[in-house]
């Protein structure tokens, strides 16, 4: 698999480099570390600050979600790999405005290893830190065990209403509680169609059939949790539609939002027929979109394939929704 | 009864290193069945940068444990930054001091390596991770020595139920991790962190080994 | 290649479908076609319309430059065929703001022959019409033959700044004069790793071979000027760069727009590493970046591969990028 | 001289229909070899239009290629609605109201449908375009009718010729359109425009020969 690549094993650095050369408007390194940024307003006095990170290959996740109005600091790890706690509490110290710290990141081993090292760093320095882990995949696990679930591409909404809370100088506690039930009303479900291949190797992980799709996939390249073989884009969405609505309590004239993403390799033209088909779906149980969002927003290197994420909105998650923000890759109002 | 001199066998550590590095490439084929593919390429950052750190000095076992265990916890991030991380902190911090590393002591950097596995993680043996390699191989070690047997074939026995504990993983289901997500097509395969805590617990004890000599 | 998709021959139908209910806030259907879309806010009295458009497989191009600021209507054809010139003029119809209506494409035979046949019709219903025919592509002929050369990812930037013209409500000479300078100071050079396949086919048109690349390329995944062999990402950025500064005529001080584009599937990881290169190279010049976009912003299909374009700026071409529009995938200022 | 009837003449275009939507994947395929490869979707998808609005009427032949020209014109953009699309809406006007289409009138729709696409592109024959197969049939079908051949003995050169000019755009290089940014490497594969070109008109001609018969 051909790439535009250096040595492979700078492509972070140069990646990150690169990313704060093209949105330095928005963010500059935290002192320190070359694997943390900051927004340019943050620290703000009185406000909780918002710190979310994971490893890298997910571009603009999460990198692109840093600006006024969602996060104050992003930590970066290696591709696929979580940050080590060093970047982190220096992001949560140098973006704390004297009200404490939340972290928001995915359900994964490795990030809550190192995010739960760098929470007791902050701690430590007495400044109070607050911890949303996100499990909106819900293909990655059966209902009763929603704690155990993967965070996907949800995140990006769930950050963004976090973000808001914390941009309407909500306390700690109200941030928290914010952002965990964001993360408890999102619900997510990827399709892959290939694999991705990783920069260091340039090969597939693995290999999917040339009929066939894996289902339940996640944002790291791993295989889902089946392999079926492949429909046409309606069948598809129908498929991730009927399991959120069976995970879904929603009644007629609720209010939603939608956010379908590509994991690298599928075009915009696709994520649009599949967007089409989820809106038709979601009109016909009598749900609103209050909000979408279609594009790249949380990716898996160069895989082939897309996730669907529905976020059921009550006032609250609609009012923090449309709140503004302003990031390289995420902007809502003026 | 045998032991090896710490401040002699630093270069333990590099033996390490090396065979981590030779092994990226299969780590990470191996993870990326199951996982994502990353478990070769940020061990061999993380042991690489180490022996950069370590090459030119002279620093004895502990020590380099120490800064291997450094490296990891501040600078790899990751699944394996933190447990190796503490494990390899934890290890040096039994030994440090120690001049001559006897059965005894050499147990008790292993007891505290896995307490301090388990205090970052919450996986137990069966889950499919590295505690499948790790805890077979501590318990044949503490076998053998309770047997009356050499320092050299405890560490013997602890190479073996490593290997065969790293094999033990390829008919397990994940439990924790990246991989349990995916149920039972967790089945059939190595598991990668236990195919590297494989190398680095045999590279220790064939390190140990070569270094064995009876107290003067 | 597989993708998601229903009918195939439905695709551009169903993507417009799925656009139009994404971007509701921004466009809507130009009446009687259903294959041309304005802006909400158009037409405005008083103003230039502009008009762009071209084939589909682009996106967001050019229907994701919609809005205020930017383009007031845009004309969407089958995938890379120009679409024909009744949506083409229903589009310039609608916003007409009686100053006229300015059309920018691409420099393709077939976009060529529909737009003036679009531009015939109107002009016959009284509205006056100029046409800017975009030409960035410095890899598709001669520098003599300027003229020759193709239109592409350069493309969003000419729009950017016509878009700006008009909204400042110039004369339709002034908004035509900024667009063909925009073009004439816009240099593109593309290289694809990989070709991309057709919806239709799902088959890729050609083969680069596993250690080559195609340098040269444009926007239709069509082969580029030469196959040479794969380089590091710097490398190539160097091979585009040195073409770009042989051709542009800029001293030191002098100010450029940058934009790094995906053709689909390269990932944003490697885009801000080529674009790290890309301003090394500039300040070696001694030429400032104003201002730069890193993304997915013309793409052709699935195609594996990424282009380079640079804007060579004076104080107006500067002052037309930092006016500020609102598109779905262009956002400036508030 | 003998003649075909215009009114009983309206399924040559549903013909002309089935071959082209029979060739979509095989003209898409020469496309993109140096094209973009949507030379037989787009053919496919307007020639399919067309047949489906004549398929249950009784158009003659005149009123046929102005469906087909229409569609093109209106549905198709690219380059083929606007150089195909003007060529049948000129046939269509010179046969119109004829009802016999004898040679002479034959050549001069060939004359005004070539003059209708030079006046929407501006190729010339050379360029590796549809001319190349247009331009040397229309000549082959003067020139034979001018030495005095049947008008059926004209139709087999006038495809002859056609056959003949679409494979000559092998050897030349592309000097408009898409393929022409390629120069040198544009040079070894059929022209799609001139493929597609070469199917309208043989099979134009075929239908004609079927049709033929003396004036009653
Ligand atoms: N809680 C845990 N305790 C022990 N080992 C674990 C635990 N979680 C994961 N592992 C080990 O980590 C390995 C994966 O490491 P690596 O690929 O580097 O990290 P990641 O899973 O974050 O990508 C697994 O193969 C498993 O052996
Ligand atoms: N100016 C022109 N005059 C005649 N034929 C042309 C002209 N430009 C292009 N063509 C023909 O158009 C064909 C390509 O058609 P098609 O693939 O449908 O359109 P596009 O090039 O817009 O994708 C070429 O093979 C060539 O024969
Ligand atoms: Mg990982
Ligand atoms: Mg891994
Ligand atoms: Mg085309
Ligand atoms: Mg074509």
């Amino acid at each position: 698999v051909k790439k535009f690549l250096n040595d492979p094993d700078d492509i972070v650095d140069e990646m990150l480099d690169g990313a704060v050369r093209a949105h330095g408007a928005y963010l500059e390194p935290v002192p320190g570390t070359r694997r943390a940024f900051m927004a340019r307003e943050a620290p703000r006095e009185g406000k909780v600050g918002l710190v979310v990170g994971g490893g890298s290959g997910h571009e603009p996740c999460f990198l692109g979600y840093v600006g006024p109005g969602m996060a104050d600091a992003v930590a970066v790890g290696n591709v696929f790999s979580s940050p080590p706690p060093d970047p982190i509490a220096r992001a949560a110290q140098a973006v704390s405005g004297g009200e404490g710290v939340l972290f928001i990141y995915g359900n994964y081993a490795g990030d809550t290893m190192n995010f739960e090292m760098a929470a007791e760093l902050v701690q430590a320095n007495g400044i109070p830190v607050r911890t949303v882990v996100t499990t909106d995949d819900i293909a990655s696990s059966r209902a009763e065990d929603r704690d155990g679930r993967r965070g996907v591409a949800g995140n990006v909404l769930i950050f963004k209403a976090a973000g808001a809370a914390c941009d309407k100088g909500w306390s700690l506690d109200a941030c928290e509680r914010a952002a965990r039930k964001a993360n408890l009303q999102t619900y997510t479900m990827g399709v892959a169609l290939e694999p991705c291949s990783m920069p260091q190797t340039r090969r597939y992980n693995f290999s999917i059939g040339p009929q066939d799709m894996e289902v339940g996939v996640g944002i790291h390249g791993e295989p889902g949790v089946a392999r079926e073989p492949m429909q046409s884009a309606d069948a598809v969405v129908d498929m991730v539609m009927n399991r959120i609505f069976t995970e879904m309590p929603s009644q007629s004239g609720d209010r939603v939002a939608v956010l379908v993403n590509s994991f690298g390799s599928t075009p915009l033209m696709e994520l649009y027929v599949l967007y089409r088909r989820v809106e038709q779906r979601l009109k016909t149980k009598g749900l609103t979109v209050a909000a979408r969002w279609v594009g790249h927003y949380c990716t898996s290197l160069d895989m082939v394939g897309a996730s669907i994420s529905v976020m059921h909105l009550d006032d609250e998650l609609a009012e923090l929704l449309a709140h503004p923000c302003d990031t390289p890759f995420f902007r809502v109002g003026k | 009864m045998q032991s090896f001199s710490n401040s002699a066998s630093g270069a333990i550590v590099l033996s390490m290193a090396d065979r981590i590095v030779e092994n990226r490439a299969y780590l990470s084929e191996i993870d990326g069945k199951i996982g994502d593919g990353d478990h070769g390429v940020n061990m061999a950052k993380g042991f690489g940068m180490a022996a950069d750190r370590l090459k030119d000095g002279n620093a004895g076992l502990g020590e380099a444990m120490n800064t291997l265990g450094d490296v990891l916890m501040s600078e790899i991030g990751g699944s394996m930054g933190p447990l190796y991380g503490m494990m390899f902190t934890e290890f040096s911090e039994v030994i440090e001091g120690k001049e001559q590393i006897d059965p005894a002591t050499f147990s008790a950097m292993l007891h505290k390596g896995l307490a301090g596995i388990q205090e970052v993680g919450s996986a137990k043996v069966g889950d499919k991770t590295l505690l499948d390699t790790f805890v077979p191989a501590l318990e044949a070690f503490d076998a053998a020595t309770a047997d009356g047997k050499s320092f050299g074939e405890a560490l013997d026995a602890f190479s073996a139920a490593a290997e065969k504990g790293r094999d033990s993983t390829v008919d397990m289901v994940a439990k924790i991790g990246r991989a349990s997500r995916l149920g039972e097509r967790s089945r059939g395969v190595l598991d990668a962190g236990a195919t590297s805590c494989a190398i680095i617990l045999t590279t220790l004890a064939e390190g140990a080994k070569e270094r064995l000599a009876e107290p003067a």
